[in-house]
This record gives C-alpha cells, sequence and structure tokens, in this order.
C-alpha cells in the first residue's frame, strides 16, 4: 500500500513538473484569452504562435510575446486547459504528500475553533441543570460530506456526555444516517467506560418530511427542554424554525453548516456556528483523524499558494503586467 | 369544466396546508401524506420514461447500440442493495458513480471555481482604470484575501494573521447578511405567489 | 427502529419566554417585554395582511431595473431570428412563484423575436410546469411544435445531462418528450450540440446555474444566462463579475425588471407591490424586537445583572 | 474482490473522465461519452430504488399499525393512483397531469410559503443586535432587503449634493463586500471539493462505499 502510495506521488511531481516545463503553447493560451478578452490585441492573438515557455517565463508574463512558427498542433493534449492540468498535478501532489506526512505519524498542528472549545462548557452546563443535549445532523444522507462531518463531530460530543454522565438525544431524518450515528454513539460511550448509559431509542428516525421533521425536533425541545442545542450538518429552510425555538427554549446553542442562506439564522439566533469548512476543519479538530488531518492540512497549503498567487498577480496587474491568462 | 374544479381543488389543499399555521391538524397531516404519495407517484413516471425507456431500452434494444449496455447493468448492481446477501455487488455501481463525478469535478472545480476567480480578484492597471475602479477592485482584493486567511486553519489567529482574519470575519458577516435579505425576499415572493392565486386566479375562475 | 413523528407537535415556540434571564432579574415592564414578544401569530397575520392588501388595492410603485437584468435582457435581445436556445427548466413547483414569471417572460420574448427553444428539464418536477408555459407562451405567438420550439422533457443526472450536450444533444435524447424521434424533428436539423446553439437560458431554485458555469460554460464555452430564486441569486455574483455568467435575474424582483424591459406586464411586476410592503414590515418587527432587546439590555446592565454570553460569529 | 474490486473500478472510471478533460483523443472521448450515458441510467435506478424505499416505509408502518398508519394509506393510494392514471391514461392528458397541477403543484408551492411567515416571525425573535457582527449582518440585511424593492429604491439620503439611495448602497453592498465574501468561501469549498474527489479517485476515501468498505 506504502509502495503504490509513493508511486502514484512521485508519478503525480514528475507529471506536474514535465506539464510545467513542457506546456507548448503557453503562448498559443495567451492568444485564446486575449480573443476572449475581445481587446485591441485580438491580431496580435491571432498571430501569436506555439513556442515552447518555460515556467518562469509564464510567470514572468513573456510568453505573451509570442512570434514566428504556426499555430501549434493540438495533439492528443488539449493545450488549452495547460494551465488547469498543472493546477490539478499540483494540488493532488500536495494532498498525498500531507496524507502521507500525516499518515507517518508527524504531528500536524490546527487553530483552536471556538464553537468546539465550548463543546465542554456546553455539556458541562447540561450536566449541571440535569437536562438532556440535542443533536441533530441535519437533513443531508449519509454520503454528503457536511453529514459525515456532522457524525463525526457527534463521536466527540457523545464521548464528552459520557464522561459527564449526561443524555444525549438525537432525531434524525435519514435512517442511514440513524443507523451510523447509534453506532458512534454506543462506541464512543464504550471507549469512556461507560456502556450502560447508551439507549438507542433516543437516538430515532422522525420523517423523510422535511417540516415534519423541523415539528419532530421542536416538539423534543419543547418537551425535554435541552440545556444544550448541536445543530450540525447541512440545513435548508427548516433551520430557522429550530434556531428560533431553541433560542427561545433558552438553551446554549452550538450550530455548523456550510449552507450558505441558513447561515444568517444560525449566526444570530445560535452561541457559536461554525461556519463552511470550519464545519469540515471542526470534525477533523475533534477527530483527530491523520487522513483528514492530513487532507485539511494539503488544503491550508494549496490556499497559501493561491494566496501568494493572488497578492503577486495583484501586485503585479497594477503595474500593467496580467498573468491571469496563465490562470486558465 | 375539469380546469375550473382543478383551481377549486387547488385552493382548497392550499388553505389545508395553511391551516399548519394555526396549529398542525389532521386536515394538515392528511395534505402532506397525499403530496408525498402524489409527488412519488408523478417522479416515478417520469423517471422510469427517462432513464429506463429513453436512455436504456431505446438505444439498446431499439437501436442495437451495445455500448450502452453496462450502464442497464450498473444499474441493476443497484438494484442488489435491497438484498443483504449480494448487497457488496452493488458497490461497483456506487463506486462508478461517484468516480466518474470525482473524476470530471477536479479540473472543472479547479477551473471555474478557483484559477477563474483569483484570476478575476486582479485589480486593473493603474495606468488605465479610474480611481473608483482602482479603489473598488483593492477594497474586493481585501475581502478576498482576509477570507482565505480567516479559513486557514494550520496557524493560530494571533497577531496580524488574527487581524487580518477578523477583517475576513467582518466581510463573512456582510455577505451573510445580503444572504439574508435576499433570503426573506424569496420566502415572501413565495407567498405573493399563492396569494395571486387565492385572490385573482380563483375568483376568475369561479366568474365563468 | 423506533419512530416519533412529530403528531400534535407545534413548530416554533414564540410563546416562551427567554429562559436565560436570571432569576433574580426582575420583571420588565410591559413596554419592552411586549415589544420581545410578540405573539407569533399575530406577526401572521400582519404579514398576511402586508401581502394581501397590496394585491387587492395596488400602488403601482415604479420598478427599476438592475444591471444584472439588463445584461440579460441585452442577450435576449441580441438573438436573431431562426436562432436556437436551450430553455432549462430547474426546478420544481415550490419556487413557481419566483421562476414562474422568469420562465414565461423569456419564452415571450424569444418568440417574439422569432428565436427557436430547445426546452428541457433536470428536475422531474419541472416537466408539468414546463409543458403549462410552454403551451401557454406558444399560443399567444402561434408556434408550432417540432418548427419553433420542441421539449425533451426530464433527463436524470444534471451533471452527465450537462456535459453529454456539450458532444451530442441527439444522443442524449434519442426522442422528445412525446416519443418521437429527435432526428426526425425539423427544428434539430443541423443542431447536435453547444456549437449550435446561440445561448443557453436556465431558470433554477437551486445551485444548477452554477452547474451550467462550471460544465456546459467551462469545458464547451457555452454563452449563459440564468435566472434565479433570490437565495441562489446572491450566491452567483462572484460568476457574473468574472464574466463566466452574460447576466441573471434574482428573484421576483429580477422577474418583475425583466418583465419591465420587454414591456409585457406579468406576476413579477404584479407582485412588487406587496413585496415592498411585506419587506416592509418585517424590517419594523425586526426594529421593535430590537428597541425591547435595546431596553432590557440598557436595564440589566443598571440593575448588574447576568452578561449576555453570546458571540456573533 | 468485495472491497478492492469497487475501488480499483472506480479510479478506472475516475482517470478516464480526468484524463478526458485534457485530450483530444477520439476513442477516449467515445467511452467518456458511454459514461455519460451510464450515469444517467444509473441515476435513474437510484432514483427509482428510492420511491420503492418510500413505498416499503409506508407498507410497514400500515403492516404494523403504528401510529398514523392511516396517513400512510393516503401516501400509498396516492403514489398508487398516479401510477394506475400514466399507465392507462398516459402522461400527456387525464388524471396524471391534473393531479400535478391542480393537487402536486399548489401543494408543494404553499408548502414553501409557509416559510414567509416563518422567516417573518424568526427574523423578529432572532435577529437581535447582540454583537458587533450581528449588527453588522443585521444592517447589511435590513439595506438590502430594503434596497431591493421598488419601496426601498425610493428611500434614501442627501451627503451634500450627492443622493443616496438604498438601492444604490445595496448594490454597493452586493458588489463589493458580499461579492468578495461569496469568493473567499467559493475558493476554500472549491479547494474542498476537489480534495475530497482526489481521495475519492485513489481510493484513500471509501466512507461513500458504506460501512467496511
Amino acid at each position: 500500500m506504502r509502495m503504490a502510495f509513493r508511486t502514484v506521488w512521485y508519478g503525480l511531481l514528475v507529471a506536474c513538473l514535465a506539464c510545467a516545463w513542457s506546456a507548448p503553447s503557453a503562448a498559443a493560451h495567451v492568444a485564446h484569452a486575449d480573443s476572449l478578452d475581445g481587446g485591441a490585441q485580438e491580431a496580435e492573438g491571432a498571430e501569436a504562435q506555439g513556442v515552447s515557455a518555460s515556467s518562469e517565463e509564464v510567470l514572468d508574463g513573456a510568453g505573451s510575446e509570442a512570434e514566428g512558427g504556426e499555430t501549434p498542433s493540438t495533439g492528443w493534449f488539449d493545450t488549452e486547459h495547460t494551465p488547469t492540468a498543472v493546477a490539478t498535478l499540483l494540488f493532488g501532489a500536495i494532498l498525498l504528500f500531507f496524507i502521507r506526512s500525516a499518515r507517518s505519524g508527524k504531528p500536524l498542528f490546527i487553530r483552536r475553533i471556538a464553537g468546539l472549545e465550548a463543546v465542554d462548557e456546553a455539556v458541562g452546563r447540561a450536566t449541571e441543570m440535569g437536562r438532556p443535549i440535542l443533536y441533530s445532523p441535519g437533513l443531508d444522507p449519509m454520503e454528503e460530506v457536511a453529514t459525515v462531518a456532522s457524525i463525526n463531530i457527534l463521536g466527540q460530543v457523545a464521548r464528552k456526555a459520557g464522561e459527564y454522565e449526561t443524555r444525549l438525544i438525537m432525531p434524525n431524518r435519514d435512517p442511514i444516517v440513524m443507523t451510523v450515528a447509534q453506532e458512534v454513539v454506543r462506541e464512543a460511550l464504550t471507549q469512556v467506560g461507560r456502556p450502560d448509559l447508551y439507549n438507542a431509542d433516543d437516538i430515532y428516525y422522525t420523517t423523510q418530511s422535511q417540516f415534519g421533521y423541523a415539528a419532530a425536533v421542536c416538539g423534543t425541545m419543547m418537551r425535554e427542554r435541552p440545556a444544550t442545542n448541536f445543530f450540525i450538518g447541512h440545513f435548508y429552510a427548516e433551520s430557522l424554525i429550530l434556531a428560533e425555538t431553541g433560542n427561545a427554549t433558552g438553551a446554549i446553542q452550538i450550530a455548523g453548516t456550510d449552507s450558505d442562506s441558513q447561515l444568517p439564522f444560525f449566526i444570530c439566533a445560535c452561541d457559536y456556528t461554525l461556519i463552511g469548512e470550519e464545519l469540515y476543519a471542526g470534525s477533523v479538530y475533534l477527530s483527530r483523524e491523520p487522513l483528514l488531518l492530513g487532507a485539511l492540512k494539503g488544503q491550508d497549503v494549496a490556499k497559501a499558494v493561491l494566496l501568494v498567487v493572488l497578492i503577486a498577480g495583484a501586485i503585479l496587474a497594477f503595474f500593467g503586467i496580467d498573468i491571469g491568462p496563465y490562470l486558465g | 369544466m375539469w380546469e375550473q374544479a382543478g383551481i377549486v381543488v387547488g385552493a382548497l389543499v392550499t388553505l389545508a396546508i395553511f391551516s399548519l399555521l394555526y396549529k398542525d391538524n389532521p386536515l394538515y397531516r392528511f395534505a402532506e401524506s397525499l403530496l408525498v404519495g402524489v409527488s412519488a407517484g408523478y417522479y416515478l413516471v417520469q423517471y422510469c420514461f427517462s432513464a429506463i425507456y429513453r436512455k436504456f431500452y431505446i438505444p439498446v434494444i431499439g437501436e442495437g447500440d451495445l455500448w450502452l449496455l453496462p450502464g442497464g447493468i450498473l444499474g441493476l448492481l443497484i438494484l442488489l442493495r435491497l438484498s443483504r446477501r449480494v448487497q457488496w455487488m452493488s458497490r461497483y455501481a456506487i463506486a462508478f458513480y461517484v468516480a466518474a463525478w470525482s473524476g470530471y469535478l477536479i479540473p472543472s472545480v479547479l477551473q471555474e471555481r478557483i484559477l477563474i476567480q483569483i484570476r478575476s480578484t486582479f485589480p486593473p492597471s493603474l495606468a488605465e482604470a479610474s480611481i473608483w475602479a482602482v479603489l473598488g477592485s483593492l477594497f474586493l482584493l481585501v475581502g478576498v484575501v482576509s477570507i482565505l486567511v480567516y479559513f486557514f486553519f494550520s496557524a493560530e489567529h494571533r497577531g496580524a494573521l488574527g487581524r487580518i482574519s477578523q477583517v475576513g470575519i467582518t466581510f463573512l458577516m456582510v455577505g451573510f447578511g445580503a444572504s439574508f435579505g435576499y433570503t426573506v425576499m424569496g420566502r415572501v415572493s413565495l407567498l405573493i405567489g399563492r396569494f395571486q392565486y387565492l385572490f385573482q386566479d380563483l375568483p376568475q375562475a369561479l366568474s365563468f | 427502529m423506533v419512530t416519533q413523528s412529530g403528531q400534535g407537535e407545534q413548530m416554533g415556540a414564540g410563546e416562551q419566554q427567554d429562559a436565560r434571564q436570571g432569576p433574580g432579574q426582575k420583571t420588565p415592564r410591559w413596554t419592552h417585554e411586549m415589544l420581545m414578544n410578540m405573539d407569533r401569530r399575530f406577526i401572521f397575520v400582519v404579514i398576511a395582511i402586508a401581502v394581501a392588501a397590496p394585491l387587492i388595492f395596488p400602488l403601482n410603485l415604479p420598478v427599476r431595473s438592475s444591471r444584472e437584468a439588463e445584461a440579460y435582457f441585452n442577450e435576449m435581445e441580441k438573438l436573431q431570428p431562426g436562432d436556437e436556445i436551450i430553455f432549462s427548466f430547474d426546478y420544481e413547483p415550490d419556487t413557481m412563484a419566483e421562476l414562474d414569471p422568469m420562465s414565461v417572460a423569456t419564452l415571450r420574448h424569444a418568440f417574439r423575436k422569432d428565436v427557436r427553444v430547445l426546452a428541457q428539464t433536470t428536475y422531474a418536477g419541472g416537466v408539468g410546469i414546463a409543458e403549462r408555459i410552454l403551451r401557454q407562451v406558444a399560443q399567444e405567438y402561434d408556434k408550432v411544435y417540432g418548427e419553433d420550439y420542441v421539449f425533451f422533457g426530464y433527463n436524470p443526472d444534471y451533471s452527465a445531462t450537462i456535459l453529454r450536450m456539450g458532444e451530442s444533444i441527439r444522443s442524449n435524447y434519442p426522442t422528445d418528450h412525446y416519443h418521437a424521434p429527435t432526428d426526425g424533428i425539423p427544428l434539430m436539423k443541423g443542431v447536435d450540440c453547444y456549437d449550435d446553439i446561440e445561448l443557453l437560458v436556465t431558470v433554477t431554485a437551486s445551485a444548477l446555474a452554477e452547474y451550467w458555469i462550471i460544465w456546459a460554460g467551462g469545458k464547451y464555452k457555452q454563452r449563459i444566462i440564468a435566472g434565479n430564486t433570490a437565495i441562489q441569486a446572491v450566491l452567483i455574483y462572484p460568476y457574473y463579475q468574472a464574466g463566466q455568467l452574460a447576466g441573471f435575474l434574482g428573484g421576483l424582483k429580477g422577474a418583475a425588471e425583466y418583465e419591465k424591459l420587454i414591456g409585457v406586464s406579468g406576476a413579477g411586476l404584479l407582485g412588487m407591490d406587496a413585496q415592498s410592503v411585506a419587506h416592509l414590515a418585517i424590517v419594523c418587527f425586526i426594529i421593535l424586537g430590537n428597541i425591547g432587546f435595546l431596553i432590557q439590555k440598557s436595564r440589566t446592565k443598571q440593575t448588574g445583572g447576568p452578561r449576555d454570553s453570546r458571540q456573533g460569529g | 474482490m468485495k472491497r478492492t474490486g469497487p475501488v480499483v473500478f472506480g479510479f478506472l472510471i475516475g482517470m478516464l473522465m480526468l484524463i478526458q478533460y485534457f485530450t483530444q483523443v477520439p476513442w477516449i472521448d467515445d467511452r467518456y461519452n458511454n459514461v455519460l450515458d451510464w450515469k444517467q441510467v444509473v441515476f435513474g435506478i437510484t432514483l427509482i430504488l428510492g420511491v420503492v424505499s418510500l413505498f416499503l416505509h409506508h407498507w410497514k408502518k400500515i403492516e404494523r399499525k403504528t401510529g398514523g398508519w392511516g396517513y400512510s394509506v393516503v401516501t400509498i393510494a396516492g403514489l398508487l393512483f398516479m401510477i394506475a392514471a400514466a399507465l392507462i391514461f398516459g402522461r400527456e392528458e387525464g388524471p396524471y397531469p391534473w393531479m400535478f397541477d391542480h393537487v402536486q403543484a399548489p401543494m408543494q408551492s404553499t408548502m414553501f410559503a409557509l416559510l414567509a411567515f416563518y422567516v417573518a416571525s424568526a427574523s423578529y425573535r432572532a435577529f437581535r443586535v447582540r454583537s458587533f457582527h450581528a449588527a453588522l449582518l443585521l444592517t447589511a440585511g435590513v439595506i438590502v432587503m430594503l434596497g431591493r424593492v421598488p419601496l426601498g429604491e425610493m428611500m434614501g439620503f442627501h451627503i451634500g449634493e450627492h443622493y443616496f439611495s438604498l438601492g444604490t448602497i445595496s448594490t454597493l453592498i452586493l458588489d463589493y463586500p458580499n461579492l468578495a465574501a461569496k469568493r473567499g468561501v467559493m475558493i476554500g469549498v472549491g479547494l474542498g471539493m476537489t480534495a475530497t474527489a482526489i481521495k475519492i479517485i485513489l481510493g484513500i476515501e471509501r466512507t461513500y462505499l458504506g460501512k467496511g468498505a
């Protein structure tokens, strides 16, 4: 496995370098981009030719000064997509490098995420008040990234609940998510030595209907008066009904979603909200799973590269040097 | 005749759903259950026509294009999910579906959602653009950079990084404010549609 | 499997007091308590009146068109008689109120200019909507099915559909929605992929506009305009600024702007008064609630009560 | 066979689709078209499977007479009626489109129209200026809400000789801070999507294959 992994990684790296160095048509690409812009350079663009340009030349913007020769024969490689090809290979290589580092046990740092630091406090409060915790995994099925992240966070919340001997209630909209959640909670409670606290009836299926689910969760909030509500996963229009009811019952609310249109309601009605990517990072932050950790780190490095390109590109653009066409 | 009757029926079921606003009641639950059944039936018919008849029966049986046969086989494998013993075989179909999607997602997302977005954030040249255009694009640049810093998880947000990410969260909040405004707008429009039905379409149909 | 359905539960909990008020805190005076805890049914009634009254007694407020809507209009206006467009009804009945006016107005504009329309939907629930609107607008302009427009119906898997149409529309749809072989449809003569299509219009309630941009626009360089629900519209600004989307309409207001531009009044323009008054009502409620909240906050400070630990983010 | 097979199969298909993006080889193009067609069939059948599970779920409820089973009868009756209507009278006319136009469409749209009431009530109750960020969100929200409708476009104020309408201010909000926010999130989420897709193709991420894969 390790061998195969290494081969793929080195392969990607070599392919990436090869692609960047021998990109036969950086100039032709510029020509294409210019003609798309419809600017005065159209004529130049039509004359632009396939001159081999090294990656340094590309970054210097020298490739735009194309000269001589004829339009490159496209061959088997669609030269129009050279920048995307380079980006794909580079990103793949970065990602695999960090996944490998994480697997080999190298410690990787992740910053503190406020909403998750509060989990302890929130569970502790429920214990003090002798009230349960409510956890909603959102509406999406198991294969969605947000639901996977939610289930990861659920495991950690369940551990804390076990340590503090607090009851965890979880109404579900999807039967598969429900079975996975039951397993995760049972395992978490067993790990902290409290398998006796597990009650399958507390992690139950309600209904597929969106509003039926919202009504069921709100009913539970009104009846059981949980001290802490977790709304973590992908939510739709029901988010505002849930957040409003939880707010009215006076519970501490921790929300996390990658659904842009629902975030305003969570931000205003909840005490802590994990915004978009923070939700994915949050699940890594709590679970410390090497594979997820490595991937997150890889994405961060890619983000750093993009930031450098963005700032350098902006400075060059101020002085009239446009590196835009090299970005696809 | 059927058209008028339909509009009256439509108005009645509309009122049944609106009755939830007062409180949950059997009428609403009846309407909701009917909606689930009727829509599932409607969808099933469309799925069968488009997936089985048009994408499989016509090309494979009708035109003898055997290249489309594997699609049907993979589709049958999906049905094996219903049996616990051979459920594992459906993994081939799921792996096919998810991996194919991933395959064309990678380059297209990198190009359209990342590279082009970065490119479009570059400001115009100082020499060519007006001062307002340059200031506007600078503002945009600061926003995008600070938000990317906010979503950077590999370093603690202290010092300069902390201050930049604070700027990022400020931009995010204004963005969410805009989303909130538009969300309200969307929801209100949906209600307007229903009221137009009740106050304009219905009287028109009845006055016939 | 334990099933607990939501029978008999009420949504929301408007009548509940905020349980966080400290136990030692005195009950505040009725003024700000009332401002903060209005009965939700009172709010419902006010909203219902705010929407219904302007529909019955129109105010005829003037509608100003936005730059995005003008861009959408200009893209349609540029089309020549005989040009082909793809029109995708990417929505279901739940968002009909916002999107139907856009579909109707766009088709009116297209048929008025003798542009030929290849219609389809990526939602099974969009079939009924598309058939109704196509029938209605085609009748208005005496358009003939098969010559001036064609309907392919629903196709499963939107992403594969979008990509497949870039290669061959004919292979993607061996027949139209009414079982007629695509090859035999007069309109389809010489038309087979995005290269033969002048413009692609998607009217959508979901992220479909984004997917058309990523796949049809990115891979096949198809020119695209989109009609969006308000909720989606706010998300596609980056694509519009980057030039990946040539124009768009946002929500019922977008539909109204477009109706005004083409000069044919429809449900969009008729709904704008109600939209205005309802927004005003909601803003008033938010302001009243916050006045109550600020009074309470200042009193809590004076009496040294517990601080609210909430954070914005 | 049960675990590695699907992963290897997925790798091959994923790589084909990825490579196709960058190449112009007719054989690869043809297979790419095949995969797209197969994918549509597989997806269509998955949807059919969804309706079957819905039927089974309600059928079990009726069989066991669990709470509210009467409503399950209504659901199943609706489902069977639509299928029968399409088989007997066809999809183009008769009860099948009638039920869509006059029962399904009004109900589905009313279901969402309820949200207008909830959004008003929730905004009133939840949107309080608890912090600087909440105030910022709220202010931007209110300006956009008013600035995007005709009534708000008529409101505004003068600074010196310049007139600023709420419409203009909301356009500025949408064009700059909102655009930056959406773009920042878009780039981040884009990286996340791409990373997940790469992990799926290389078989590192297998959660989607279900337990034990």
